[in-house]
């Protein structure tokens, strides 16, 4: 018997609860040498915004334990490109695209979301709302819960398709977040973004990074995401999307055990091109091993 | 194409101050890759979670007497992850990545003038190169320049293969103190601009060096670019470089897939 | 030239820049095997409190991706004991003793300050304020800006030796406890605290820890606790302590450059027992190899 | 007294079944070490972070024709840390801090019977200490349990030095199938209680069970126990086991520093 790895992120069906986490996966297409992207579960793409985007300077990217920061600068294709050049390729692939949307202002959100809203082949919009808001002094959008249910509802209006919101985990308590965009339509929320960091060239007494700081991901992370997991995972009904340092099913397992549907694997793509799938992979083989039928009989089972 | 291989070290071998060779077999890989493009190579279970990019020294036929299938990479002690791959002997196990981003390409004039410019351990792209000259029986002049005389690795193998080599070190140590754009000023000013092509792999300062001095001149010049890298093959935007697109406008190319080797004039130093 | 490592946090004078982190140097005599206490700048106490605890059940402790999480509980042998046992062994060495006081309620904070003010042979006084506020619902003092103003106004009145407030992480914007723990008189800021995280036994669907919960430390969280220096330098003037991963000299002086006037070495106790030592001369190493006069040269320089 | 030394791997061996016997000079140390004392052992360099901790199992003259003044751990590979042990050649560098923790001592009683509990790797302090006992021209008997045939490492050295070895399986491939606490019950039963001295090791769960049979009986017991450790030397708390103080009250103490031998009567489980 071939265990049976489908989930239900909310009523959007995954073959598997394998997810390629947002700016770690390209568009998609860039792992064909390594994978089918029908092995996957789904993939998110690295976040769209109105205008293709060129992104920070360099020095953009810094290994430190464990973990790696990065301040990307969000550069993209836009989302215009998305829907005319990537979405059609992706489509020709049997596993649900999931789009990442962010913005500088509420406006910039709906305009993305409403572009993207019934796509063909687009199974979900994931909302990072880890930027900062240019309208509102710089402040994180996700670091609020009122700014978070301002630009929730903004998007749940403007997209009738799945919305998934991505929350911030650098806030005291990560079940406000959560509560607020549930309570303004979230579908399914993601969770984690990555943890502010920085990291310091003391030859030259400058920050690595040009931007001064980035976001830490990678395994350094993985115990501080897994606990908002099954702190969310206690506030919220809807289903969660788990995510912070996933590099092997073992890792994944924390994960769905603690709450949550689905997950996502980032920066392990970067170490492995077929990490993702090999988490996926890993996943079949536990349940084989262990004679459970489906992944779902696992989900949030921890006591 | 790309493949992602676990593989043994054959060779690990120490050749003073820091710098270092290792030899995998990459059968499949090592007929389909180019001077120039590189691999990312990492230790399974070691405390260095990202690969490292290092350009392909020796591809099969560049190093006599080395075993068919194996290539080579020139490396040096820099910092956590190249202090790690020193310390692996011959039977350890490294994860490698490749063939990755765009190589050199031979010129397409027939009489070009070729000059190889090298900053201490960028000169581990030029072996495959050279010997992919000398196959279809070009040769090469290269001006080698580095801090002092212990940091020019394999600097004889060149001498044997090179129509000339200028020294350059900063302490004088070896050859002319100095730099390597001063030689390479003093060969393009008698030179037919149009014939030269210059290829150049070192420190981003040298670089910018070469870049502005060829440009200058209006000959044809390949930089072999460092930066950063998480992941080596185009997905993480970690390791852009500000190009100069048409009309002025700046943008930031990835030096693993638009690069290593980009044409001076694109970049936006 | 022999370089010059000392440096004022405030009042107190400290050899070298280099103290221990409460908690992970028991009460100091435990290191006498392995180093003299007078080649520290200076140690502070594991957490203090009124009566002693015995702490947490077992399992307490699990290694993480370069960190480790930790439920002890605050296990202590009591403020009382302290002053009678352990301080009077610790005045015989030349360094400076810190005691790490911690409480379930105003009254025990300001309990223990007082039978510590003035005590001999103790130099400063640092307030853990990561603990859970029994009076409050359980609310994390350190982690809402006016609890923390309030218990430090209150250990202020309480205490006149120099007060340190070591300030939690969990927080959406480190700057406003900074902040308040500033106004209500600290005399340095003592940052970071573990972040909370959370281990799953995946075989045994059971929490690792038997606390459910642990507070994440080592390495993995050096980029997010060098950010929150960073942070925190820009908003209060009083002198920062700076930790969180601090393995070798070249992580500490991150958070030197990054803007602390010194550092605590804590998880790297347990993997080698003499890794505070070893940072302090390897700092004295560095401004010998640098040329340069004073550790006090360095603070807060990065650009 | 306890050291913190680097010191080269000079044998890893594979005992089959995931069981492993490392050797490590320990010049310094060895000496004054005991029976059931342990090291905390790490690889620098390597993504475990934290030492894990090892009963020496092997002192100088346990084990004939090894080199004066190395030690013997044994070992079988469980997670992370183990795997990384396992992993290691001859002359791979160790970080090993030890003596560590209270081991064994031999019973007062000089007419007292012996008797040694090992469930699976738990025999890995039960060597040095035979030897030990040897020297002083004492014997011991041993029961020794494990899941299965294979989980028995060093069952033929055992058997050359003790009056007997019980031997016990989960699955019956060898010996009794059933537990360490079959035979012990046996054993108990006819013999004088005042006299017998049980030592044992193993996992928690079977400590446990020998813990309430010799209670139960008034035998001496000595445990070696088992728990997770971050430092090994007594300042993190991490390692604690409820044990009950007079009157009844719990407290937590330090496996690494209290233990890791402690008397049965003192645990609370
Ligand atoms: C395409 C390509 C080919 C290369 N080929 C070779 C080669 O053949 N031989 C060789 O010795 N080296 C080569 N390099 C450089 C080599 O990858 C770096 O020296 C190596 O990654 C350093 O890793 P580390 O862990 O030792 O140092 P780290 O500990 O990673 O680096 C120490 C410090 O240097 C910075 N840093 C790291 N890498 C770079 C970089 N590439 N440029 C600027 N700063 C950096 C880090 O931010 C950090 O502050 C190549 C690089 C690229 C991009
Ligand atoms: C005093 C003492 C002496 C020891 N002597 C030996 C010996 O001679 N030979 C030997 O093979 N082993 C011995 N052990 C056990 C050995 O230390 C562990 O097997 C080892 O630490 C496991 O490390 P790991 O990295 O392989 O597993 P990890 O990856 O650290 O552990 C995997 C899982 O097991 C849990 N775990 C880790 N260690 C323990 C533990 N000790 N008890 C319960 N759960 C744990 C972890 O929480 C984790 O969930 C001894 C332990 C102690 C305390
Ligand atoms: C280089 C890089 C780029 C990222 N870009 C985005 C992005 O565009 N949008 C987004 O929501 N998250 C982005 N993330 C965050 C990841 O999707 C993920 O939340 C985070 O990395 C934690 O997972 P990991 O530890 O498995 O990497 C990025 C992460 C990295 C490392
Ligand atoms: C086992 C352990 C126990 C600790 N106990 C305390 C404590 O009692 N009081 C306190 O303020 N901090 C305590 N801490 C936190 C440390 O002092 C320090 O803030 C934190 O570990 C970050 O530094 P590090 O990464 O160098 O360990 C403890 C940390 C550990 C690992
Ligand atoms: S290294 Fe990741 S895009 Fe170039
Ligand atoms: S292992 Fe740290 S106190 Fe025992």
């Amino acid at each position: 018997m071939t265990p049976d790895l489908a989930v239900d992120v909310g009523t959007v069906r995954l073959k598997n609860p394998v997810l390629t986490a947002s700016g770690t996966f390209g568009y998609g297409l860039e792992f064909l040498p390594f994978l089918k992207l029908s092995e996957l579960g789904g993939i998110v793409t690295k976040g769209l915004s109105p205008k293709p985007r060129r992104g920070n300077p360099p020095q953009r990217i810094v290994e430190t334990p464990a973990g790696m920061l990065n301040a990307i600068g969000l550069q993209n294709v836009g989302v215009d490109a998305f829907l005319s050049e990537k979405l059609p390729a992706l489509r020709e692939h049997d596993t649900a695209v999931v789009a990442n949307v962010f913005g500088e202002t509420e406006a910039e959100y709906v305009e993305v979301c409403e572009k993207l809203d019934g796509a063909p082949g687009l199974a979900a919009i994931e909302l990072n709302v880890s930027c900062p808001n240019t309208e509102a002094g710089g402040m994180i959008f996700g670091n609020d819960p009122a700014a978070l249910a301002r630009v929730t509802r903004a998007c749940r209006r403007a997209a009738r398709m799945p919305l998934w919101v991505k929350l911030s985990p650098n806030v005291t308590d990560i079940r406000e977040v959560a509560r607020a965009a549930e309570a303004e339509g979230a579908d399914a929320l993601s969770l984690v973004n990555t943890f502010v960091g920085m990291s310091v060239d003391v030859l030259k007494a400058r920050p690595v990074l040009a931007n001064v700081s980035g976001g830490l991901s990678g395994p350094a992370i993985r115990p501080l995401a897994v606990w908002m997991t099954w702190q969310v995972r206690r506030a919220v009904q809807v289903p969660i999307i788990g995510m912070g340092g996933i590099m092997t099913a073992r890792d994944a397992m924390e994960f769905i055990l603690a709450g949550a549907t689905a997950v996502q694997v980032g920066t392990a793509n970067f170490v492995a091109p077929r990490a993702a799938v090999d988490v996926a992979e890993g996943l079949a083989a536990w349940l084989t091993l262990h004679g459970i039928g489906s992944i779902r009989e696992l989900t949030g089972t921890l006591r | 194409m790309v493949q992602d291989f676990a593989t043994p070290v054959l060779r690990n071998v120490d050749l003073g101050r820091g710098n270092w060779l290792l030899e995998f077999p990459a059968e499949g890989v090592a007929a389909a890759m180019r001077p120039a493009q590189f691999f990312m190579i990492g230790v399974p279970g070691s405390d260095v979670l990202l690969r490292r990019p290092f350009s392909v020294c020796g591809l099969p036929g560049t190093f006599a007497d080395r075993p068919d299938g194996a290539v080579q990479i020139l490396y040096r002690v820099y910092g956590r992850g190249t202090a790690l791959l020193a310390s692996l002997r011959a039977g350890a196990t490294v994860q490698v990545l490749g063939p990755l981003g765009r190589g050199f390409t031979p010129p397409s004039r027939p009489d070009a003038r070729i000059v190889l410019v090298a900053g201490g351990i960028g000169s581990a792209p030029f072996p495959a190169f050279l010997a992919e000259l000398e196959r279809s029986g070009r040769r090469a002049t290269m001006i080698y320049g580095a801090r002092t005389a212990g940091d020019l690795p394999l600097l004889d193998w060149f001498r044997e293969r090179c129509d000339g080599v200028s020294v350059t070190t900063d302490d004088g140590t070896l050859g002319a103190r100095g730099v390597v754009t001063d030689p390479l000023a003093e060969m393009l000013q008698d030179a037919d601009g149009g014939r030269v092509h210059v290829y150049a792999c070192g420190p981003s300062p040298m670089l910018a060096a070469v870049a502005k001095a060829t440009l200058a001149k209006g000959v044809a010049c390949d930089l072999s670019l460092e930066a950063p890298m998480a992941c080596g093959f185009g997905v993480c935007l970690g390791c852009v470089v500000p190009t100069r697109r048409e009309g002025g406008a700046i943008a930031y190319e990835r030096v693993c897939v638009e690069g290593p080797v980009m044409r001076a004039e694109r970049l936006a130093w």
